[in-house]
């Protein structure tokens, strides 16, 4: 029995191969299906906003300084007086990414302090031009009423709402850095997520409720430390 | 049938190169074996190609292939009575030596080798007895000398073997070189070395004179193959080899084939009434003379040698007397008993644990009984008792001499007398080995030989004791076999009527004149001691050897060593040296051109061929 | 004249149809391979994907040809052009139908036939070891000549397997011309079994097996493999030159693949009914399914078989493909001796 | 033009054509110092002969001339292989294939 | 008149790749002007009806001789140029007289009715396809075909004991050591 199979095992293999002509393929035909992207995906980086239109960067140049492909560049510049662009002292005035070398590694989320930098879900972000490539601060920034701008225009590929797909890094490491917070947006919702928390339905709802109302009740906080959380 | 003519030495042959080549791997009983299965098979093929000759058919030439068609020399083979009865005898004794051979050389480090040669030999003999020409047969009659060669030095770490090897060669060259130049001269007066051309034209091309030369030659070949006087002297010493060599070789076969050779060419011989009667008066001083010899002999092995130079003597002088198919009919009954005493005398030999000395057996006829009695019989046989085939075959060689008259009758004196002691050192050689007290010495355990050995003795004895039925004087047999051959010959018959009676009570009363003498001497008791006079120099062989060393090795080897040592030191290797130093002056003086770059010597053949291309072009009237 | 005007259109339709055919090859291969990995393959250009070669070509024309430094420039600019030739002659001398005949004269679907059409076949296949060594060696680099070594190796060892795997199909059909061999094929035995010449099985087998090696086509593609050496001899080419080796690739593929029908699948032949037209083209049919049948059965086996050592491929040549075929050889000419003489014993 | 209208060609243009291929092959052998192209041009002068053979042959209508060229070919082939392992051999004891420099045997 | 114009392409053909040959300092490229004259070779055997003899020509000479030329090349003359220099003496002035001398007495030779012969001695119209040859080959010229057997036979093992037999592999364990 075991000779006769010895003769015929170099068979086997293309059997395999010939079956496997008929068995249902794997490939994602892209355009027309598009595959469910992964909550913590790195895609294209936005700039946000606070929910009343300040611009959350503050020029500290901080993801420049982390970024390990040397992408970033940032001019931080006084606020003017009467017009504050941002909270703080200083704002963003150049914000400049050159998406041709970015590796989207995320460290310039992580080491923004203000979370001025987040990332998206969006990726086709194909140029015909290398200068193109560099995106800036007007194609960066979200507009005061939490629309994400880019420089292409929308087509069945570039599906714009894939801006608003927030960056899963932000609810993975709650800044209690507790598993409890897990899928929990931490504080400071930003501008694209649509401006404020839905509603505020209930101040007593315990940690493992994990409703998050501490950015509606901070709209104005400098430093983003949530101390409720933590007693 | 005939067709597989071919067969009877291919198969030898063959069997020759397989044991040479694999031998080894086929190991000591089954190439042995095989080498018996392939001479018994061209027997059996033999023997039912001769049946027809039984009937009275024509004899047949079987062509097989070109091999010289100018010296009228190609590979075909003869198929007639005497060729017949030839490779009968052959391959049928043959066979039966070789299965005693199965038994004999067990043990033998290089036993397939020696089977290989066996069936060499067999091929060879075959080659040599089945030639439809002179060329074909002294092929045969070469290869055959080289396997006895090989055979007889066959243990050839014994000096003494390698030695008689050697000298039964060299010996043999000596009968090959007259061979030769009878070739020649055949081929110089026919044009052609056919034997049917030959014989049919040689009353009309040859004169008495260029016969009796032709056949002198041939003679002195076969003195040296039959081992005839003077050239007998390797056959003693040829012993050496192996018994069942012996008893195939220097008993049954090869030695024979100068009686085949003269017989084959009997027109020839008929035509010169000189050469037959040289033939006759040596056949017949051989066989007394070697008889004599035979009677001093301590050895048993060489009491048979001297005893086959003597039996041959019978038949060249049979042949001498054209007396042709007493001559063959010896032959065939002596192939039967003297291989048969061969074999038993290697089966004493064997039971004595290789002693061979005569003086040191005695009493083994309760140890050994098959052979004692198979060589009773053959003893019985060579002396020529009645009704042994011996007798048969020796009385009608004598008968002739007889009928011959004239100068013959002395011959046949000497037949007589040789007969007499024929039968007396037969005697002593059975009585001092199986009668009497046991004289071996310590630690000898006779024992009788396996049944390999002892069924061929039995066959033989079997054919010894009746193969003489079949040419009597009442009923011709093998005459009436053989006429086609004979037939145109002349031959001398016995005298009928009374004259063969009184001449068979005759030799009868020599017979056991002769038994009784050595009865006498042997049988009663103690033994005489043989030593001083007689006994020391017929033991030495008269000196023969001695008297060939002094008068033709000696002055040869001064010869030799003068050449050797002044001549060709002094004058050929002076003109060789003178020579060298010419062509190295010369050489020196042309190194200059040898450049080293093959594109000069490039650019010196280009310009050859084309200064060659222009010579002929000028040759041909180009310009 | 006309003959002349007759060959020249059919060498024309040849080539097209070469061209055509290595299109939808190289799409078939991509296809089908990707099939036989759970993938889809290319789908986007025309339907199916069918056009995907065609893109490939126009972008593999407009991009830009590089010359090495190095680069020996006359040779390395010929090779291309020397793996070309004998790929598209080859092709010259395969029927790929019955005659046809039209009033008075018959047109062979075969631009010539030759009486030593065999050996053409061998010589012209022998003629695309140049191409490999000389574009290996003028490239100036070390893979291409490494791979180029490597090829000429393979291939002239794989063509003495092609040669002797061919002796028996010579001595059945008993003439060189490739028309006689698929005409010898014509006959049936029994009169229903198609006397195909793949009753010479041994040497149908080893006559496949070398012909993967003489395409360099998986499993004996080590002449091109990338983990090794990169891309073997055409590394150093790009754009169209490096088009060139890829369709001469692909129509060698088609050739041999079409040799292997007319040699042992009996080419055009096939049954035949219905009116004139369809007589006319079912051969033609017949000759394609057959081809394409081979081809798929490349494709399949490059599917799944991996790729051999550069030893094993040598040894697997020489110790057994080749005493293989001397011993069918001896084995084919002792039937034929029976088939034309009777037993020996009979 | 007209001229050319009959004119044929005959065996000897083939033999005047291989003469000249010939004499080149020679002038190759005797000129260059590179045993390979050497070897090319004994190749070339046997395939020289080749041409006249068989021109020869088609001209006397014999097709020995054909089975001499294939002798050729044989003998050539085989001329080849030992010619250029040999070559392979000095190469990998000297490191050179320039015959000049081979010259041991010198007188 | 069309086999005019082809014999002259074919014969300019020839010559270039001839001096190609004589005349590159690289062999690879004198290999391939030998390559390009044998096949004009077998294109002019093709016009003299030996259609047999052509594709043994490309087989054999371009197939197999040629290559194992070029393998040759590559592994070991193929980065050294020749130099130009001629050092025998009188080498050049030698070759060019023989060489000039051997085209012009072959051609007188070729003249000649006694070399040539002068008569048609079998069919004028004898095409050499392989019956006819293997007739000849096989019939009269077996014995000289069955030599060919010993030779290449000779030719083999002689080549595979020079390749094998060398100094390499001494040479190559140093290296192995060395590195």
């Amino acid at each position: 029995m075991s000779m006769i199979g010895d003769l015929f095992g170099p068979w086997k293999g293309f059997t395999v191969t010939f079956r496997q002509m008929f068995k249902p393929k794997v490939t994602t035909r892209y355009p027309k299906d598009k595959r469910v992207k992964p909550q913590r995906f790195h895609g294209r980086h936005v700039l946000n906003r606070y929910p009343d239109g300040m611009e959350k960067c503050i020029g500290c140049e901080l993801c420049a300084g982390v970024c390990p492909a040397n992408c970033i560049y940032v001019r931080g510049a006084d606020n003017p007086v009467d017009d504050p662009v941002s909270p703080g002292e200083r704002f963003g005035f150049v914000y400049e990414i050159n998406m041709l070398r970015c590796i989207f590694c995320g460290l310039c989320v992580e080491a923004c302090p203000t979370e001025a930098i987040t990332m998206t879900h969006l990726f086709e972000m194909s140029v015909t031009d290398r200068e193109e490539g560099i995106f800036t601060k007007d194609s960066l920034l979200v507009d005061p009423d939490g629309t994400p701008n880019h420089p292409l225009p929308e087509t069945p590929l570039i599906d714009i709402n894939e801006l608003k797909l927030g960056d899963g890094w932000m609810r993975a490491t709650a800044p209690s850095g507790r598993a409890t917070f897990e899928g929990i947006e931490a504080w400071s919702p930003s501008a694209r997520m649509g401006g404020m928390a839905p509603a505020e339905p209930s101040q007593q709802q315990t940690a493992d409720s994990g409703r998050q109302e501490a950015a509606s009740k901070k709209p104005t906080a400098d430093g983003g430390q949530p101390e409720e959380e933590s007693s | 049938m005939i067709d597989y003519l071919w067969l009877l030495i291919a198969l030898p042959l063959l069997g020759a190169l397989t044991l040479i080549l694999f031998g080894k791997h086929i190991g000591e009983p089954a190439s042995g074996w095989l080498a018996s299965a392939l001479v018994v098979i061209p027997f059996l093929i033999a023997a039912a190609l001769t049946v027809p000759f039984l009937n009275g058919a024509e004899s047949e030439t079987v062509f097989l292939f070109s091999w010289i068609p100018v010296i009228g020399a190609n590979a075909s083979l003869l198929w007639d009575p005497l060729s017949a009865l030839m490779t009968l005898v052959v391959t049928g004794v043959g066979g039966l030596i070789h299965v005693y051979s199965v038994g004999y050389m067990h043990g033998d480090p290089r036993y397939p080798r020696f089977f290989a040669y066996m069936n060499f030999f067999i091929a060879s003999m075959l080659t040599l007895v089945l030639a439809d020409n002179f060329a074909l047969m002294f092929v045969g009659w070469e290869l055959v000398g080289l396997s006895s060669y090989l055979l007889i030095s066959f243990w050839f770490v014994k000096p003494s073997a390698a030695a008689a090897g050697k000298k039964a060669f060299i010996v043999n060259r000596i009968g090959d070189w007259g061979f030769l130049i009878a070739l020649m001269m055949i081929f110089a007066a026919f044009g052609t070395l056919d034997f049917a051309i030959v014989f049919a034209e040689a009353h009309g091309v040859l004169s008495v004179g260029l016969a009796t030369a032709i056949t002198l030659m041939l003679f002195i070949g076969a003195t040296g193959k039959s081992a005839q006087l003077p050239l007998y002297v390797w056959l003693p010493d040829a012993m050496e080899g192996p018994t069942p060599v012996s008893a195939l070789i220097h008993a049954a076969t090869m030695v024979t084939a100068g009686v085949y050779m003269i017989a084959r060419t009997a027109v020839l011989f008929e035509m010169a009434p000189i050469s037959l009667a040289i033939v006759a008066t040596v056949g017949a001083l051989t066989a007394i003379f070697a008889a004599t010899l035979a009677v001093g002999q301590r050895d048993i092995k060489r009491v048979l040698a001297y005893s086959t130079i003597s039996q041959l003597g019978y038949m060249v002088m049979a042949v001498g007397l054209t007396a042709f198919t007493a001559g063959i009919f010896h032959l065939m009954t002596h192939a039967f008993f003297k291989a048969l005493l061969f074999l038993g005398a290697g089966s004493v030999i064997h039971a004595m644990s290789d002693e061979q000395d005569m003086w040191k057996m005695g009493g083994l006829r309760k140890y050994v009984p098959i052979t004692f009695v198979t060589m009773a019989v053959g003893w019985l046989a060579i002396s020529g008792l009645f009704p042994l085939a011996g007798f048969w075959s020796k009385d009608e060689i004598l008968a002739s001499a007889f009928a011959k008259g004239g100068f013959f009758l002395i011959l046949w004196g000497i037949g007589v007398v040789t007969a007499l002691i024929t039968a007396f050192y037969m005697t002593r050689l059975i009585i001092l080995t199986f009668f009497g007290d046991k004289r071996w010495d310590e630690g000898v355990h006779p024992h009788e030989s396996p049944w390999t050995m002892t069924i061929p003795l039995i066959v033989l004895a079997l054919l010894s004791a009746i193969a003489g039925l079949w040419n009597t004087p009442v009923r011709l047999g093998l005459e009436h076999f053989l006429e086609p051959v004979f037939g145109d010959i002349h031959q001398v018959h016995p005298a009928g009527g009374l004259t063969v009676w009184a001449l068979a009570l005759i030799s009868l009363a020599m017979v056991v004149i002769g038994i009784l003498i050595a009865y006498g001497r042997y049988g009663r008791g103690d033994l005489p001691n043989e030593e001083g006079g007689y006994w020391t120099a017929a033991l030495d062989g008269y000196g023969v050897d001695t008297f060939y060393g002094k008068v033709i090795v000696l002055p040869g080897k001064t010869i030799s060593t003068w050449l050797a040592m002044v001549f060709d030191t002094k004058v050929v290797d002076g003109v060789v040296n003178g020579l060298a130093y010419g062509v190295r002056a010369f050489g020196s003086s042309m190194r200059v051109l040898q450049t080293g770059w093959v594109r000069s010597y490039g650019a010196a053949i280009v310009a050859g061929s084309l200064g060659v291309i222009l010579w002929l072009l000028l040759q041909g009237g180009a310009f | 004249m006309e003959d002349f005007i007759v060959a020249a259109v059919k060498v024309v339709i040849a080539f097209a149809l070469l061209f055509m055919v290595v299109l939808l090859i190289v799409w078939a291969e991509r296809r089908i391979v990707a099939f036989m990995q759970n993938r889809l393959g290319p789908t986007r250009a025309g339907p199916f994907g069918i056009l995907q070669t065609l893109a490939d070509g126009m972008k593999l024309l407009f991009k830009e040809s590089l010359t090495p430094r190095n680069a020996e420039v006359f040779l390395y600019l010929a090779a291309p052009v020397m793996a070309l030739l004998p790929a598209l002659l080859i092709f010259l001398v395969i029927p790929i139908g019955a005659p046809i005949t039209i009033g008075d004269t018959t047109y062979t679907l075969q631009v010539t036939d030759l009486n030593v059409g065999v050996l053409y076949v061998l010589a012209l296949s022998s003629m695309a070891v140049y191409a490999i060594t000389l574009a290996g060696w003028a490239s100036g680099s070390k893979y291409p000549l490494l791979g180029s070594v490597r090829a000429a190796a393979q291939m002239i060892s794989y063509e003495a397997a092609i040669g002797l795997a061919l002796v028996p199909v010579i001595m059945f059909a008993g003439t060189t011309s490739i028309a006689g061999i698929v005409e010898a094929q014509g006959a049936t035995y029994f009169g229903f079994l198609p006397a195909w010449n793949i009753v010479l099985l041994p040497s149908f087998v080893v006559f496949v097996i070398a012909a993967f090696a003489e395409t360099n086509r998986a499993p004996f593609d080590l002449v091109e493999a990338e983990q090794e050496i990169v891309g073997g001899f055409h590394t150093e080419y790009s754009g169209f030159r490096f088009a060139l080796f890829f369709l001469a690739e692909y129509i060698n593929l088609f050739t041999m693949s079409a040799l292997t029908v007319t040699f042992f699948l009996g080419g055009w032949n096939g049954p035949t009914f219905g009116p004139t037209w369809l007589v006319w083209i079912l051969p033609v049919i017949w000759f394609f399914v057959k081809t394409f049948a081979i081809i798929f059965l490349f494709i399949w086996v490059r599917g799944t078989l991996p790729r051999m050592r550069y030893d094993q491929l040598m040894a697997f040549g020489w110790k057994r493909l080749i005493p293989v075929s001397l011993a069918w050889i001896i084995l084919a000419m002792i039937a034929m001796g029976i088939r034309r003489y009777g037993l020996p014993w009979a | 033009m007209i001229v050319m209208a009959d004119v044929t060609v005959t065996v000897g243009w083939y033999m005047i054509l291989a003469a000249v291929l010939f004499s080149m092959g020679a002038a190759g052998v005797l000129l260059r110092r590179n045993a390979l192209v050497m070897f090319m041009s004994v190749e070339l002068m046997l395939n020289s002969v080749n041409l006249t053979f068989i021109a020869a042959g088609n001209e006397l209508g014999l097709v020995e001339g054909q089975v001499a060229a294939l002798f050729v070919m044989v003998v050539a082939a085989a001329e080849v292989t030992v010619g250029l392992a040999i070559l392979v051999a000095v190469f990998r004891r000297r490191s050179t294939a320039n015959v000049d420099l081979l010259s041991e045997l010198k007188g | 008149m069309i086999e005019v114009f082809l014999f002259a392409i074919f014969a300019l053909v020839a010559l270039a790749g001839a001096v190609v040959m004589l005349t590159a300092r690289n062999p690879v490229y004198s290999a391939m002007g030998l390559l390009v004259t044998m096949f004009a070779m077998a294109l002019f055997y093709v016009m003299l009806d030996a259609h047999f003899v052509a594709a043994v020509q490309i087989l054999v000479y371009a197939g197999a001789v040629m290559t194992l030329f070029l393998f040759v090349i590559m592994m070991i003359g193929v980065d050294k140029k020749e130099e130009r220099v001629e050092t025998i003496p009188f080498q050049r002035g030698i070759t060019f007289v023989v060489a000039l001398g051997l085209a012009v007495v072959i051609i007188l030779a070729g003249r000649q009715a006694w070399v040539t012969g002068s008569d048609a001695f079998g069919s004028p119209d004898m095409v050499g396809t392989i019956e006819t040859v293997a007739d000849s080959l096989f019939g009269t010229w077996t014995i000289a075909f069955l030599s060919t057997v010993f030779l290449l036979t000779i030719a083999a093992v002689g080549t595979v004991a020079l390749a094998m037999f060398g100094p390499t592999a001494v040479q190559s364990t140093d290296e192995e050591e060395g590195a």
